[in-house]
């Protein structure tokens, strides 16, 4: 074992670390993530041409903006955002003050998944909402998040996995995790035993996430 | 004469560099000196040192112009059957203790943070500056790829936060202190010499951070590589470096044995 | 106006265009159509005649071109979207295709209307297990759309919509995926509705028994205009239009029965005592008895090959095909008196015969 | 086995379980079923009878649980791959929910079974116009799928279903969403396929009267099992089983009549020479004529209420509800009369009405 | 100008080309990338349970590729695959060489999004396409390819723009383009104005893929 994971045997405490840190800033990053995507997801569907509160202005503005944020190169956003990580977490540097910058990373993109995820909710279920007096609140909780769900779900996934990805680039202000592990230990210090480690845990991570996904939208695909 | 010579090397020198360096190697590419050494120079930039040496070795790029000697070190280390040959020194950049709350190491507190570059080659450069500061010691054996784990003694207690070393100047508000090298401190507007609260000096202690210029071992013996050196050293290609980075960019023309 | 207060629907010049890629479709003309509160109004009409597209107009899922809708007393084009929710809860809709939720199970998406209604989720679901029991589904309360057969979705889209105990029922086809035993059940389920809670009920079907069955007045469509209406019995006993004439006689068979007789009788061998004859008859005029009028009175034979004679809301309504045998002296003098009484007769020849019937 | 040449579909102990969450539900049980090349069978039964996916078995679109399926003399279940698609294209299917691809226009979803065959493009498109123009879309082929009207889009899937010259043609309930006049002319174009290239079709359906005009074969289905089956007219007017009486009585609506007229007319306001009586004639049997043999034989007078006389498959077939005014003593002479001729008779008491016709 | 952007106006030519980079990298792994990504999306989507070419042992070879590949973080990838590039490229560094990690950086991605979007082919058609004797390979471009474009459109333009992202990474190995600017020029030195310009035309080219792939989507999109 010594002999082929010389590096990893030794640094046994900074990759469990670094496991943990990973999960965390996945985790947290995506619990904020989701609710600002659905939020904002939901907004360009209901206010979209055609839509259930089309509004051309709300759509034309939330649809720059979230197009606006997914040109920012990550690690310029890193810099753009500091101020507001600093304001909301008091630094911007470690594993916690990532989690601004990693959410506002994934969640315009989580929002353009979620948009394309509910216009397939079949149109005509929208109609017999409308047609029983469902208002617009009721119509999005009650039929686009609900018929929509497996969609919904499967946009997850690789969400959560797009975002495992990014969560490797945070190491830039410091954030740990498995990403640096594996690129600032061991890619940078050619220590391949530590990359090869870091990106195996990583990739139990989202096996998990896809084994776990997939488990979840059986449950609730009714066809 | 210099026509001659330049048809007589019709093929360019692609010189791999990053950051500060990128703007010297295209000064020097379209100076007089570089015209009468015969030399054709192309600088591309690559930001990662490890794709850039492999890129060097794979004679992709034909020298690079980035890394200090122990990076160099390091590099040639574990990558053995595709190595790297060392032209020349080039300079030293002191690499400073910066803070914005203090203005002596002395005064910065125990239990201070003090962030130092995730980059291990930087780091281990980082705390043998926190050492010669006094701040710390280390380990015996300390090498330069030496980690936090080497620390012998932390008397103060300081917290070390690693970072990704280009982000230092955006940091240094939100630390009570931060390890910068210069060509990151140079981009961040800060000098070293005027700017940082402690920094490197040329002696055996930093000669593993003197810069080089490095190309692979198949073309150690390559006359126009060599000349690169050389052409770096005039005086009035000096002259532009230091007058464009107020002489933080101290320069170190020693044979190679200085180093070893 | 004193008007407005018995109608539950008043279309005013309701026009609808659809715009496709090259051309413009008017899917429904200038039509106005007033649908008393409590009334069982049917809509008829070619496939692509506007139907479904007018109906939709009603709770505003079709936003028309032009005219008003005005429903329950309000023209609802000026509602504020709060105002057209509220007024959308008491007009339900069987829609053509269905729309279930596949997401929901079958008992799920007939408590979807009670959903954030003032009814506790126990009276809700036990509210959804009636009407479940009603169409005969209680054993698939569980279940999913998608397990479902046609007949099967259909009528949970029927209790569906039945859930929110609506002022104003719209259905679009809602029983033709249904056997004829179940659509005799649903029909009695809503004819009870409509006796019991003044449900008004506003009912596209191609099933011209459905209308016979359960609806008063009738409208036939084509091409997007209404162009004929009034009480089922008058619609379908004295048709003005050529095809309300086709409807009525395709839905009696009357027609297909002449072409099949004609077909398999040779009119051209029959003896000189005999005719081929069409009668017709509506109403009261029939209390005697036709044919034994004629057997009785003028010694006549009368072999029917094809009646169909039944009530049409309230109205005895009878179309028959004979062949009758007798003294030809008499034929006049007795269809003559038939006549008389209201009867329509014809003999078919072959001539009648190539031009149709009626 | 000689038996095969001729049979054009071979179900043999088909059993289709599903597995739902909860429960297995037999949708199709134990099954035989032999059908003729050339015939026309009509399958009936109740909504979640398991017609569809029994039907859906014939192209293997379901697979059965159980059982061996033989269509043009082949062992479908046995087939390889690419067999088993060559099979298919011979057998083409109008589905209960049309199944329209919503990326082609009409034109395109009626040329796709020709794509990729040794057919010209311009021989494809002539072929779609033609076949168009029998299904009255014409006007339509440029448009898509969801610009029609449901009744438009079933004569779409009507139309790709028959492009590929099918020797077998399955179809749910393929006019359910059409008016009588389109469905009339679908059966037609039908009829003339089966008649002209021995097309073979089986037809699921819930109007009787399709049945009636184009099936010569029908089977009942219920709960999975034929309960009966036999050439039409036989099935029609001498039903084996309570659910096929049932279907047929609905279809003829003698049932509601007989609820209707009871519900109008007092019997026992009935003066003393007075009866309500019910009719069943089949047949050969009514050559005569019943009511003038009963009005001038016996000097009665009958007042038809109610009548549906047709014919099935080439066989009279007649219901028939009507007062009798007459002497009653020659009224049991008369009904012996009839009844040796094969006519039924009942006469309606209220008894009797509360226990049903028939 | 030149006060505002002083930097900028003295770089005109380097953004010239950057952005023409950018374009090149975008354009060239976008192309390859929409071959792979479907090909494997359609793949994943026929073999996995209940497809018209149900094959358990693919589909979870496929499936598990496909993971593996987007969890390796990028600039790993970039180090990992660099034998192939300077297989296929002939070398390991600049714009054209960024390709073939930028390849396998997002087609991955790509294939899952191809099999979501064609999860929601209505299963009935395939159904009549099955029942109309339609091969696998016809009812994969007469059906899924050609009932899902406008799905499949809507995750191009995710993707191309995720892509687009993904080109401001490769500056580690001399790739250029405008992510390269921004980041290893305009940020590393503080030059706000480069950073700032680079990211305008960056943010130009997301809205032109976005307008261009919305008007193409509305142009295929029947209901
Ligand atoms: N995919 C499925 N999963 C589970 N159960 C199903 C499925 N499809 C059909 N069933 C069940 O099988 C039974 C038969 O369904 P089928 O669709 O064959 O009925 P049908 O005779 O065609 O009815 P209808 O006239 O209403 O169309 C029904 O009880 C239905 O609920
Ligand atoms: N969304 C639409 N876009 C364009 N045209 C449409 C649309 N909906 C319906 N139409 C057209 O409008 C006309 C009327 O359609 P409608 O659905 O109202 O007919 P219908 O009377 O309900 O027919 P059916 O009995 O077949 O259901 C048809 O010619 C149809 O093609
Ligand atoms: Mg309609
Ligand atoms: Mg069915």
């Amino acid at each position: 074992m010594t002999a082929i994971i010389p590096n990893v045997i030794a640094m046994k405490g900074e990759f469990i670390q670094a496991t943990w840190e990973t999960i965390y800033m996945t985790l947290m990053s995506a619990i904020v993530s989701a609710v600002l995507g659905l939020l904002v997801g939901v907004l360009l569907v209901v206010t979209q041409p055609g839509g259930i509160l089309e509004d051309k202005l709300t759509y034309s503005v939330v649809d720059k903006l979230v197009n606006l944020l997914r040109s920012i190169p990550f690690i310029i956003l890193l810099a753009v955002i500091s101020p507001l990580t600093k304001f909301l977490i008091g630094t911007t540097v470690g594993t916690t003050a990532s989690l601004v910058p990693l959410i506002f990373g994934i969640f315009p993109f989580y929002a353009r998944q979620i948009q394309n995820a509910l216009l397939d909710v079949d149109h005509g279920v929208i109609e017999a909402a409308e047609s029983m007096g469902s208002s617009p609140l009721e119509i999005i909780f009650r039929i686009y998040l609900r018929e929509g769900l497996a969609d919904i779900l499967r946009v997850s996934i690789v969400t959560v996995i797009s975002l495992i990805g990014l969560t490797t680039m945070a190491g830039a202000i410091g954030s740990g995790g498995l990403g640096d592990v594996a690129i600032n230990i061991g890619y940078a210090r050619f220590e391949n035993d530590i990359t090869f480690t870091a990106m195996i845990i990583i990739l139990v991570l989202v096996f998990a996430v896809q084994l776990f996904g997939d488990w979840v939208v059986r449950r609730v695909e009714h066809q | 004469s210099s026509q001659a010579s330049n048809k007589s090397h019709s093929s360019s020198i692609l010189i791999g560099s990053e950051g500060s360096d990128i703007d010297i190697w295209q000064h020097i590419a379209k100076t007089d000196d570089a015209k009468k050494l015969g030399l054709k120079i192309k600088v591309k930039n690559i930001a990662d040192g490890v794709q850039l040496n492999k890129a060097t070795a794979d004679g992709d790029v034909d020298v690079n112009a980035f890394q200090s000697w122990s990076y160099y070190l390091t590099y040639n280390q574990q990558n053995k059957a595709n190595k790297l040959t060392a032209l020349g020194t080039t300079y030293l950049e002191p690499m400073g203790i910066y803070s914005k709350k203090y203005k002596n190491v002395k005064d910065i507190p125990a239990g201070a943070t003090i962030a130092i570059a995730n980059n291990p080659s930087q780091a281990a450069r980082g705390l043998i500056l926190l050492q010669k500061a006094g701040l710390i010691t280390l380990d015996k054996n300390f090498g330069y790829v030496g980690t936090l784990k080497d620390i012998k003694s932390n008397p103060k207690h300081f917290k070390f936060r690693q970072i990704d070393d280009t982000t230092g100047p955006r940091i240094i508000n939100d630390v009570d202190a931060v390890l910068i090298s210069n060509t990151v401190a140079l981009e961040g507007h800060l000098h070293v010499l005027t700017d940082s609260i402690y920094h490197e000096k040329v002696d055996q202690s930093t000669k593993d951070n003197i810069n080089i210029l490095a190309t692979s071992e198949k073309n150690k013996d390559n006359a126009n590589y060599k000349k690169l050196v050389k052409l770096y050293h005039q005086k009035d290609i000096q002259k532009y470096i230091k007058d464009k980075y107020y002489g933080t960019k101290i320069e170190v023309n020693k044979p190679l044995s200085y180093l070893k | 106006m004193s008007e407005t207060v018995t109608n539950a629907i008043e279309l005013n010049n309701i026009s609808v265009n659809f715009q496709n890629h090259d051309q413009e479709i008017d899917a429904v003309k200038n039509v106005d159509l007033q649908i008393k509160r409590g009334d069982i109004y049917g809509i008829i009409g070619y496939s692509g005649a506007g139907k479904s597209t007018l109906v939709r107009v009603i709770n505003l899922l079709q936003q028309p071109t032009q005219g008003s809708v005005i429903v329950n007393n309000q023209e609802i084009l000026k509602l504020k979207p709060v105002e057209l929710r509220q007024a959308r809860k008491k007009v339900s809709m069987i829609f053509q295709h269905f729309n279930l939720m596949k997401s929901r199970t079958v008992q799920g998406n007939v408590e979807y209307p009670l959903l954030g209604t003032k009814i506790s989720k126990a009276d809700r679901q036990a509210k959804a297990e009636k009407l479940l029991r009603l169409v005969g589904l209680s054993e698939y309360a569980g279940t999913y759309p998608s397990q479902l057969s046609g007949g099967q979705k259909q009528r949970v889209a029927i209790a569906r919509a039945l859930a929110s105990d609506p002022e104003i029922l719209i259905s679009d086809e809602a029983t033709s995926a249904l056997d004829p035993k179940t659509t005799k059940s649903i029909l009695e389920l809503l004819k009870q509705l409509n006796r019991d809670l003044d449900l008004t009920i506003v009912l596209i079907t191609h099933e011209m028994q459905v209308i016979k069955s359960i609806c008063h007045n009738v409208a036939v469509m084509d091409a997007g205009e209404i162009i004929e209406r009034g009480p089922v019995a008058k619609v379908f006993t004295e048709p003005q239009q050529k095809l309300t004439t086709d409807f009525v006689e395709t839905s009696t068979n009357v027609k297909e029965a002449i072409e099949r007789i004609t077909s398999t009788i040779k009119i051209s061998e029959f003896k000189d005592n005999q005719e081929l004859m069409y009668f017709n008859f509506i109403g009261n005029s029939t209390k005697q008895g036709v044919v034994s009028e004629f057997s009785q009175k003028y010694g006549i034979d009368v072999n029917i090959l094809f009646a169909n004679i039944d009530q049409i809301d309230g109205e005895n309504v009878g179309y028959m095909i004979a062949v009758i045998t007798g003294d030809l002296a008499v034929f006049n003098a007795a269809i003559q008196r038939l006549s008389s009484e209201g009867v329509k007769t014809r003999i078919l020849t072959n001539d009648v015969l190539e031009g149709g019937a009626a």
